[in-house]
């Protein structure tokens, strides 16, 4: 048996933001397991001061590009909480399209462009042009199809436009919707069966590993938690939203600009799979067939098997976003403007499940409409200590193997938590320390 | 003619601009036939000693990001600057606006001394940027015409003319009429005028033209019901370091 | 010369139509070319677009936020497609479709009109002209508001020159002249059942500027030989921010730039042109970086130079319409008005100083 | 002098022409040999210009520096100074380029007929002037003393030396050059231009001044030849201006009322003088 181990995977690769990789083992005593997190600290809580509520979303979007939408619309629900600003049926509906488009976008580029070309032993998607060209063209397909959804309904996918506080500065016309309905159905669902097809035949390729953790993510009895609910652990049940800070207990450790957290185990899981586990039985029946044939069964121990959880909301998103059209074309699109006249000032609490997990954003405005106080918890924060523990489990387990397919194994564990560094840094890497 | 060797870096950023790039889905193929990239963090493993075009996201902000820019700018022919972020500042510039120490605090608590921060500067201050595509995000078109521009070896088209042109080229209804805040009327266009396009208000993420006037924009903007403060204070959402007073 | 609208009007033939009639001659018009008119864009705002329903008219709108320019001249016009690769290139086609321009106002039809001595004087533009070609204009009486200024350019509401039928608003409907004859025959082909109605007296009620130029309007190219060392223009350059809107949206302003861009096949392109404006930063820059109108205050000057005296010295007329675009949209609210008013202030100022 | 080729052309279209020669002058200038397509003459006056178009760089103003005496073929001296100039530099012998033109107001070479002429040039400004100097030598008999004052920044900014050596050898022509900052080879005049005027002996009344260079030039020279009480008739310039489709329309070279690619470049100076924001 091995007594020494060093590995130090300096700027993580293919997940957005920079992350190192530490393990340190001497005498078979594993010292370190951490995901160090090293991206630049970006301050947006303190940014936002003073800012008034126009500019607050317009603002935490640029936390990340990635979750912009996630982020974006938390914020939103956050200021028109604490402004006192009601939202139309069809803003909420239109919110939920956003979600569905953005998940699905995330989840596509997620496990068809960055988690893919580790089954397939190549360091990008870029080889797999020659190699597995249908694939290619497909995942590019759908990732555009979702992007598509983004841009017709909040003007840009990256850094949303026109959803703002109180609704939407401009409606997409009901002769767009039903075109990107039929896209939807014709395009959407066969090359989204399509990547499940290829994903089923890789499922070989995941590695088993099992640690049962806290799972959390926002829980909704109508349908599965995406755009708002309440908090459900799987440990301790529902919790109201305003008392997430009971549940996140933020914490700062050294290795990490950004900060860890934990509720009732030292550590909890979010994200795709903390749903799936959680809101299995409200997916819509696309997915659920998605989930058995990819031979995912809640509740499921193996954080690699997030990537899975992933391509099943794939599924569900298209097929919910169909239906949520329909809801819109039955109604008939209303020319509304955003209520943008706040009848109070005071605190906001909001969350909402963007790709990488449970987000939350907590504002206190002052009487002149300025924000006083915010405060942004990020999934892929909340996720890091959950990895921690995992590569503390990990690696003992497989000691026995190479260097290399150590630090692949683990590369690809960080990755499968399809970490978004940037973000909880308002980070990923990672260093085996030599 | 052999392809140009193409590099993308990150820094302090959201990366939206480069996550942009992933967006060309459309596109993406014939890119790869113009161009070789070699390095792109966010996508792929690759790594190269040498780069014809280097494009750099995001602001310098910390010590690391100061090596590493140079050691960039050393192993590329061309450096552009991608997004808000590299060319200005961008939102992340908003931090040196507040005493450095009060940010940490606010942020990290009694902790804020395990991060070392520097104010918050656009690439152009440690190295010499070659070209710049603004905006937050980048525009992709506008991606697009500088990696063809520089394929074929010219300068690529600036534009330091206000958002109002392109506003106006697309017969949007004005924002201001609305009585809404917006910042068109000084800040760079090249975004074909999205923001207003989609009924919302410019917010400067281009940056403000250059030669601008700076009086007479404060004094339009208080025409427009907005408080000197406040229309200051919102040109500095992404001008943080280029509003004087 | 100022039109006579009351004897002008009252030579012609004219036809009584009610509300429903208007609507039957506007789906007449369209089976027999391509109608565009005002419609409403956005919340307060209207634009001339190709109509497909004739209830998407608006009849009494007070302007267009673009002139009708832009079907002549094209915001961003593909000059030509190019294939580097074998030095070849093709000239856009541009179709030589009918169209009809229905409910125009007067001081946009001479905005054309100036428009089409630009286009036609020194080297005559043969893609301007194309589009030209086939045109027929029905105009509308308008109600001024605030920002109109047409009468102090010598441009009255019933100047019907180069219209082919105007409609005047009257209870529950329009009177309809005759003016030209295209007009007639497009009222003879419509025409079943439509009798001449002269039973209707009519006479053409003055409706009121609010704003006005304080000199006639023939003596405002003498005020510009005098004003161009003015300390009015470095007044305006305090409170303009060089946006660029009043060019934009000037229906006389035709500068443009041309850029070329290439596919991702590289060898393939287009050369395009983008309307330009002379307040804009780099417009007088040369290659060598240096600008010979780099202050706001010489961009101004250049601007109402153009608009009042430079093409006038030559066209005979004045190149403001008096739509008063560029003073609604201006951000700064710069009004092109006060700057005449104030140029003229100072002018009468000085012309005093030397008779004493 | 007829215009042969502009009459088949369309307003922004380009004739697609043949670079036959290609010369490297200094590090930032080069000569071309133009020739149109079929053989066509372009036709043009001393002083006139051409936009020059190569596909994805866009168009320039380029002034043609050959005599009209010289056919069929013309030549263009070009500055790498923008994209289009940068690409035009790498072309070879056998590429082929876009013509438009010839476009503006060339020198009134008849109206010069019988005078002495006398060429003030600086920098880049001695292409343009080449066309004219090369026809007069042309014409040689029909006109007075030539007279050719030359200034570059230094040495190495130096164009057409081959000619200049002819210059300085023949009787019938009177050069003098100048540079600003001389290198240590330099045996020659220092100081700028403006200190070759003096010197010169000069029958006002018979004299036309062709000047052409920088902008900032033009105010010094126009004093020193006022400083000789040279008559503004007499004196002629050539203006550089962005002149973006070189037919009158886009508006970037207007000055005043004067659109400078129809008018000018070159201007008779009464004319210029009026134009306040010209020099």
């Amino acid at each position: 048996m091995k007594k020494d181990l060093n590995i130090n995977v300096h700027h993580l690769t293919r997940v957005e933001g920079h992350g190192n990789i530490v393990v340190d083992m001497k005498n078979g005593v594993l010292n370190k397991s951490e995901l160090h997190i090293v991206e630049a600290p970006r301050y947006f809580e303190a940014m936002l001061k003073g800012r008034n509520f126009h500019e607050v979303a317009i603002t935490t979007s640029r936390i990340c590009g990635i979750c912009s939408l996630g982020h974006q619309l938390t914020s939103l629900k956050a200021t028109e909480v604490a402004l006192g600003l009601e939202i139309s049926e069809q803003t909420e509906i239109l919110r939920k399209i956003l979600v569905d488009g953005a998940t699905f976008q995330s989840n596509i580029l997620h496990a068809l462009f960055l988690a893919t070309p580790d089954f397939l032993n190549v360091g990008s998607v870029f080889p797999l042009i020659n190699t597995h060209k249908e694939v290619v063209l497909a995942a590019l397909r759908l990732k555009r199809l979702a992007n598509d959804i983004g841009d017709l309904i909040s003007g840009r996918a990256i850094h949303p436009i026109s959803c703002v506080p109180g609704g939407f500065t401009k409606l997409p016309t009901e002769k767009e919707l039903s075109d990107l309905k039929e896209k939807l159905i014709k395009e959407g669902i066969p090359d989204a069966e399509f990547a499940v097809e290829v994903v089923a035949s890789l499922a070989d390729k995941i590695p088993t590993f099992e640690r049962e953790t806290e799972y959390i993510s926002v829980y909704n009895d109508k349908e599965y938690g995406f755009y708002d609910g309440v908090i459900c652990s799987s440990d301790s049940g529902l919790i109201p939203v305003d008392n997430y800070l009971e549940i996140t207990n933020e914490f700062i450790v050294s290795h990490s600009t950004s900060k860890h957290a934990k509720f009732n185990r030292s550590s909890y899981m979010v994200g795709a799979l903390a749903r799936f586990n959680n809101s299995h039985k409200l997916l819509n029946p696309l997915a659920q067939k998605v989930a058995e044939k990819l031979g995912l069964v809640a509740p499921n121990y193996n954080p690699y098997m997030n990537t899975v959880a992933q391509v099943v909301e794939v599924a569900h998103c298209i097929e919910n976003t169909i239906g949520l059209i329909d809801m819109l074309l039955d109604r008939g699109i209303k020319n509304e403007k955003p209520n943008q006249e706040p009848t109070k000032y005071g605190r906001g609490i909001a969350t909402t499940e963007v790709p990488r997990g449970i987000l939350f954003h907590d504002y206190t405005y002052n009487r002149k409409g300025l924000i006083e106080k915010a405060n942004c918890v990020i999934p892929t924060g909340q996720n890091l200590a959950n990895i921690d523990d995992d590569m503390k489990k990990l690696v003992p387990e497989i000691i026995e193997e190479s260097k290399e397919d150590i630090t692949k194994k683990l590369e690809m564990l960080v990755r499968a938590y399809d970490p978004c560094i940037s973000c909880s840094v308002h980070m990923l890497e990672v260093d085996f320390i030599e | 003619m052999s392809k140009p060797k193409v590099a993308f870096f990150d820094f302090t950023s959201c990366e939206g601009c480069q996550l942009n790039k992933l967006n060309l889905e459309n596109d993406l193929l014939s890119i790869l036939e113009l161009v070789d990239i070699v390095e792109f963090r966010e996508a792929m493993d690759d790594k190269a000693d040498e780069y014809d075009i280097a494009f750099i996201e995001g602001s310098i902000s910390t010590p690391t990001c100061v090596e590493r820019i140079h050691d960039i700018r050393r192993r590329t022919k061309i450096l552009v600057a991608l997004g808000a972020c590299a060319v200005n500042g961008g939102i992340n510039a908003m931090k040196n606006l507040y005493p450095a120490d009060w940010v940490k605090e606010e942020v990290y608590g009694e902790d804020k001394y395990l991060f070392p921060s520097i104010p918050v500067q656009p690439v152009s201050a440690l190295v010499k940027v070659d070209y710049e595509i603004r905006g937050c995000p980048m525009s992709t078109p506008e991606f697009l015409h500088v990696l063809k521009s520089l394929v074929l070896g010219r300068k690529p088209e600036s534009f330091d003319y206000a958002v109002c042109v392109e506003c106006k080229l697309k017969e949007n209804e004005c924002v201001l009429d609305k009585g809404m805040f917006c910042l068109g009327p000084i800040s760079r266009a090249g975004c074909d005028a999205i923001c207003p396009s989609n009924g919302q208000y410019c917010t400067g993420c281009r940056g403000l033209v250059s030669n601008i006037n700076e009086n007479g924009a404060v004094d339009m903007l208080k025409q427009h019901g907005f408080s000197e403060k406040e229309a200051l204070n919102r040109m500095r959402l992404y001008c943080a370091n280029d509003i004087e007073n | 010369m100022y039109y006579d609208s009351n004897t002008g009007l009252n030579k012609m033939k004219r036809y009584y139509f009610d509300q429903p009639t208007t609507d039957k001659f506007v789906e007449f018009l369209m089976t027999q070319a391509e109608v565009i008119a005002p419609q409403k864009k956005g919340d307060a705002s209207y634009s001339y677009e190709v109509v497909t329903s004739g209830k998407d008219i608006v009849y009494d709108y007070p302007r267009t936020i673009q002139p009708l320019k832009k079907y002549f001249l094209p915001p961003r016009e593909t000059l030509l497609s190019f294939d580097s690769k074998n030095n070849e290139f093709k000239k856009t086609d541009i179709a030589l479709n009918n169209r009809i321009f229905f409910a125009i106002h007067s001081y946009e039809m001479q905005g054309i009109k100036r428009l089409d001595y630009s286009f036609t004087q020194g080297n005559p533009e043969f893609n301007y002209l194309q589009r030209r070609e086939n045109s027929i204009f029905i105009g509308i009486s308008f109600n001024p508001d605030k920002w109109h200024f047409t009468k102090s350019v010598g441009i009255s509401i019933e100047e019907v020159e180069r219209f082919s039928l105007y409609f005047e608003p009257v209870d529950n409907g329009f009177l309809v002249f005759e003016v030209d004859d295209t007009g007639k025959e497009l009222i003879s082909k419509f025409g079943n059942g439509l009798s001449l109605d002269a039973s209707m007296d009519f006479e053409v009620r003055e409706k009121e500027f609010k704003t006005k130029i304080k000199y006639h309007y023939n003596r405002l190219p003498q005020v510009f030989e005098h004003v161009y060392n003015s300390k009015v223009w470095s007044d305006i350059a305090q409170k303009c921010v060089g946006c660029g809107t009043c060019n934009l949206l000037c229906p006389t302003c035709y500068c443009f730039d041309v850029r070329d861009e290439v596919e991702l096949e590289i060898s393939k392109g287009k050369r395009e042109r983008f309307w330009d404006g002379c307040m804009l930063n780099e417009f007088a820059e040369v290659a060598g970086g240096e600008n010979f109108r780099e202050k706001l205050s010489s961009r101004t000057r250049h601007r109402l130079h153009r608009k009042f005296k430079y093409i006038t010295d030559h066209s005979g007329e004045l190149h403001c319409v008096g739509c008063g675009r560029c003073t609604k949209y201006c951000p700064a609210n710069i009004s092109i008005v006060e700057i005449i008013n104030n140029l003229i202030e100072e002018y009468s100022d000085h012309q005093k100083e030397q008779i004493i | 002098m007829e215009n042969t080729a502009i009459e088949k052309q369309d307003l922004y279209y380009p004739m697609m022409s043949e670079i036959v020669k290609v010369e490297t002058l200094t590090n930032l200038e080069k000569r071309f040999e133009i020739a149109l397509p079929d053989n066509q003459i372009l036709g043009h006056l001393p002083g006139q210009f051409v936009e020059v178009s190569i596909f994805g760089y866009g168009e320039a103003p380029i002034s043609i520096c050959s005599s009209p005496t010289k056919m069929p073929n013309f030549d263009l001296t070009v500055r790498n100074a923008g994209k289009l100039t940068d690409k035009m530099h790498s072309m070879k012998e056998g590429s082929k380029i876009g013509i438009r033109g010839p476009y503006g107001n060339g020198f009134d070479v008849t109206k010069f007929e019988g005078k002495d002429i006398l060429f003030v040039c600086g920098g880049i400004g001695l292409a343009p002037l080449k066309s004219l100097i090369d026809y007069t030598i042309a014409k040689r008999q029909k006109y007075g003393r030539i007279i050719i004052l030359y200034g570059t920044k230094n040495p190495s900014e130096i164009l057409f030396k081959e000619d200049i050596k002819m210059w300085q050898g023949s009787k019938e022509i009177e050069f003098h050059m100048t540079v600003d900052k001389p290198d240590e080879y330099w045996k020659g005049n220092t100081g700028v231009i403006t200190t070759l005027i003096p010197p010169i002996d000069l029958d006002i009344s018979n004299t036309i001044a062709t000047v052409v260079g920088p902008p900032i030039m033009y105010k010094f020279v126009i004093m020193s030849l006022k400083g000789k009480r040279m008559p503004d008739e007499n004196i002629y310039l050539s203006l550089e201006r962005r002149m973006k489709c070189g037919v009158g329309k886009c508006g970037h070279c207007q000055i005043n009322d004067t659109y400078v690619c129809q008018d000018g470049p070159v201007f008779h100076y009464p004319h210029a003088k009026q134009l306040e924001e010209a020099i």
